[in-house]
C-alpha cells in the first residue's frame, strides 16, 4: 500500500455515521474513498454545497470541487452560496475537516498555506476550516521528501491556526495533539519508533497502549 | 425600467480605475464574456475584488495577465502563478482575506453592517494592524465591509426584472457581491420575461440588479 | 377626500420609476393605491418578499404582508429569508420608507413604537426601516385625536431613530426635516397657516415658495 | 440515519426550561403541530425566541396564553395583548429587539460570528447598556449572538436528509434558526425521498436538520 492509501484509509475509520467533513485537496481528498460502506458521511465543499460525490462520470462545467476538479454530487445534495458555506465551516456544523500541512507543532498550532518569499497561494477556506470545524485532522507525509521534520517544536512558518489541530495521521504514525502535548498513539504497519523519532523534530509522549494502525 | 443592455452599453459604464467584485470560484460562475470585453477594451487599473484569480487563461485570470490589474482583494491565487510573479515584482498589490471572511466581509457591505466579528485568523499574520472586539470573554478580530463600485455576476436564467437564478457550484459569490455594489450588472445564460421564476426560486431578488447581459 | 386618502396620495407622488418602498401598517399601506400607473415601483415586505401586490384576490395563507393580512405578489417578485430582508432594509437598498409616528421632531427624531406603561408593542422592523432607507417619510394625521401635537421640539417618548426622518406628509401640511430644521413647504388644499401653527408644537420656517399640495 | 420521527418521539426530547427558537412571523411559517403538542404536554418555563408573539389563539401566542413561557426574545408583541398583560404583571420576561438585529444575532449565531455590528438602535432605549464599536469613525451597536437548545421550524417539503423548501412569506426566520440550535426539528407538510428536490431548490441544507415530523 502507498504512503498516501494509507494515510487515507486511517483518517476515513474516524468518521461515524452522519458526520459532515471538509476533504482538502491533495491526501485528504483521497480520504473519501475509503469511508465505510455502513456509514452515511455528508462531504461539505467550500465552494458551495453538501453531498460532494465523486469525480467518476463528472462532466458538469458547474460542478466543481473547490480544487476546480468536475465531480458530482450524490443523491439529497444541497447548493448554497458562499456565505452559508463557511457558515457551515466557522459556525461549528462540520464534525471534522482534513487538510494537508506544511509544519505543525506541540501545541497545535498549524502552518499550511504559505513560505514567505516563496510560495504565496493564499489561505482560501482553510483558516476558517481550522477554526471552525469541530475536529481538525491533519493528513500528510511525516516528513519533506528531503527528510526534513513537519511535526516541529514550533512553527516556523506563517500559521494558518493557533493551537486547532486535534490529530495528525502520516504514513509512519498517529498522533493525538493534548493538553500536555503530542502523545504518539499508533504506529503504521512496519514503522519503527526510531524512524518515527529521527523523522520527528516535536517533543512527544508515546501512548502506553501503543498499537499498530489497523488499515 | 429596462434592464436588458447591450455588452457595449455596459462596458462603457465601467472606467479606468474602477473597483469591481467578480462571482466566480476558480473560474466557475465567473461572467467570461464580461471579462471577454473587459479585456478587448483594456479597461486598466482595475482594483478586482473575487475569490481568487482563477488561471491564466481562464475567469478574471486573464485580467491580471492582461495587466490590467493594480490590485487585487481575493482568498486564494494560487491556481494563477501571473498573480504570484507580479505580486512579488510590485506590479500588482495583493490583500490576502480568509475565504469565509471574504464572503461575510462582501455580506456585511450589502447588508449596512459595521464590519465583521470573527474568530478566524487570531493569532496569524491576518490580524497584524487589526482592531479586536472582546465579546463575553472571547476574542474577536474586527474585519472590515467591503463595497465596490462595480458587482458583475454570471447567472444562468435573469428574467427582466433581474431576478436571478443560479446553477450548482456556480453560485459561489455572485449572491453576495450583488448587494455590495453601486451598480450590478449581471450576464445571464438566459433571459426570460418577469413572472417566469417562481418567486420562491428566485436567489437573488431582482432590486439588487441595475443591467442584464444576454451571455 | 378623507385626511387619510390625501396623506396616502401625496406621499405617492414622492416615488418615481425603478424606487423600491417599504410602506408601514396604516396610512402608509394606502399610498400603494396612488403610485401613478406610468412608473414601477417595488413594494418590500419585511417579513420577507419583494413584489407586495394589494390584498384583492388574496387566498394563499403562505403569503401575507407584515401586519399579517393576506395579500398577492405581483409579477416579478422575489421570496427571501428574514436575514436578507433586513439586509435589504439596512443596507440602502430601500429607495423609501413610510411610517406613521407618535412623535416627529424638530432633529427628523422619531418615536413611533411605544408609550411607556402603556403600549409596549415592540418596534418590529420600524428601527432598522428608518435607519437604513435612503429616505424616511413621515405619513399621519398632523395632531391626536384631542388635538395634541405631533410634531413636537424635543421627542418626549422613546424614539425609534434619531434624527432620520426627512420628509413629514400631514393632512393639513408637508415638511421637510433639513440641517437648520424644518421647513414647511406645503398646504393642503383648504389648510390655513394659522391652524398648522396652532397644532403644531415644533418650530419650523415657512418655504419662501410655499405652495399647496396638488392631490 | 434516519430523521423522520413522531411527534412524540420529538416531544420527548424538550423538557421545562428548555431556550427555543421558533419559526414564523405572526403565525404565517410557524410549526403549529409542535405547538398543539407543547400546549398538551404542558412544557413549562419555556424560553422562546421568535420574530413575535402572534396572536393569543394562533402561533406561539398559545404558548404565553397558557403561561408556559418565562422569557421572550422577540421583535414585536403587539398583536399578543396577552403577552403584553404577562410583561406588565411580572409573569413574562420581554427583551425586544428589532426585527433586523434579531435576524443577524441568529445568523451570527449559527455562523459562529462574535457578534453583529448594526447602526440600529442607536441613540434608543434599545443601546442602554451595550458596547459600541467604531469602524472607520462610524459608531455601530455591539449585538450579540443568539443560540438555542432547539430550533422548531415549519417547511412546505423535507427530504429525508432534511433538505427544506417553504412557501412564500413562510419562510421568515425559519432558515436562519436552523443553523443556530443545538437540535433542529422541523414540521414538514411533505416529506419525500432523498434526491425528489433539485439541490439548487434546496433553501436550508440537511446537514442542518437533525429530525423530520409529519406536519
Amino acid at each position: 500500500m502507498d504512503n498516501r492509501t494509507l494515510i487515507a484509509k486511517r483518517v476515513a475509520q474516524e468518521f461515524k455515521d452522519g458526520d459532515v467533513v471538509n476533504l482538502g485537496i491533495g491526501i485528504p481528498t483521497l480520504v473519501a474513498d475509503y469511508i465505510p460502506a455502513d456509514i452515511d458521511v455528508t462531504l461539505h465543499s467550500e465552494n458551495g454545497f453538501t453531498g460532494l460525490g465523486p469525480a467518476d462520470g463528472a462532466t458538469d462545467p458547474d460542478l466543481t470541487n473547490a480544487g476546480a476538479s468536475l465531480v458530482t454530487c450524490k443523491r439529497g445534495s444541497a447548493m448554497f452560496d458562499s456565505a452559508l458555506s463557511f457558515a457551515i465551516v466557522r459556525g461549528r456544523h462540520l464534525d471534522a475537516t482534513v487538510l494537508g500541512a506544511l509544519e505543525v507543532d506541540e501545541a497545535g498550532n498549524l502552518a499550511n498555506w504559505m513560505v514567505p518569499g516563496k510560495m504565496v497561494p493564499g489561505m482560501g477556506g482553510a483558516m476558517d476550516l481550522v477554526v471552525g470545524a469541530k475536529r481538525v485532522i491533519v493528513a500528510m507525509e511525516h516528513a519533506g521528501k528531503d527528510g526534513s521534520a513537519k511535526i516541529v517544536k514550533k512553527c516556523s512558518l506563517p500559521l494558518t491556526a493557533r493551537g486547532e489541530v486535534d490529530m495528525i495521521v502520516t504514513n509512519l504514525a498517529v498522533f493525538h495533539v493534548r493538553p500536555e502535548g503530542l502523545v504518539l498513539t499508533e504506529l503504521a504497519p512496519g514503522a519503527e519508533l526510531d524512524t518515527v523519532r529521527a523523522l520527528t523534530a516535536a517533543d512527544y509522549k508515546v501512548a502506553a497502549n501503543l498499537t499498530t494502525m489497523r488499515v | 425600467m429596462n434592464k436588458i443592455i447591450t455588452m457595449q452599453a455596459a462596458l462603457e459604464r465601467i472606467s479606468d480605475n474602477a473597483t469591481i467584485m467578480f462571482g466566480g470560484f476558480l473560474g466557475v460562475g465567473t461572467p467570461e464574456a464580461f471579462v471577454d470585453a473587459l479585456v478587448e477594451k483594456k479597461v486598466n487599473n482595475l482594483t478586482v475584488i473575487a475569490n481568487d484569480t482563477a488561471f491564466p487563461d481562464k475567469g478574471i485570470g486573464r485580467l491580471i495577465v492582461n495587466k490590467q490589474v493594480k490590485k487585487v482583494i481575493a482568498s486564494h491565487i494560487g491556481t494563477n502563478p501571473e498573480t504570484g510573479r507580479q505580486m512579488h515584482s510590485g506590479e500588482v498589490e495583493v490583500e490576502l482575506v480568509p475565504q469565509g471572511t471574504l464572503a461575510e466581509r462582501i455580506r456585511a457591505g450589502g447588508a449596512g453592517l459595521g464590519g465583521v466579528l470573527t474568530p478566524t485568523g487570531l493569532g496569524t499574520v491576518v490580524a497584524e494592524g487589526k482592531q479586536t472586539v472582546v465579546v463575553d470573554g472571547r476574542e474577536y478580530l474586527l474585519e472590515k465591509p467591503l463595497l465596490a463600485e462595480f458587482a458583475l455576476l454570471k447567472a444562468q436564467t435573469a428574467d427582466e426584472k433581474g431576478n436571478l437564478i443560479f446553477r450548482r457550484s456556480a453560485r459561489n459569490f455572485n449572491p453576495l457581491i450583488a448587494t455590495a455594489a453601486n451598480t450590478v450588472m449581471v450576464e445571464a445564460q438566459e433571459i426570460v420575461p418577469a413572472g417566469s421564476i417562481d418567486p420562491d426560486d428566485v436567489m437573488v431578488p431582482g432590486i439588487f440588479v441595475d443591467y442584464i447581459v444576454q451571455g
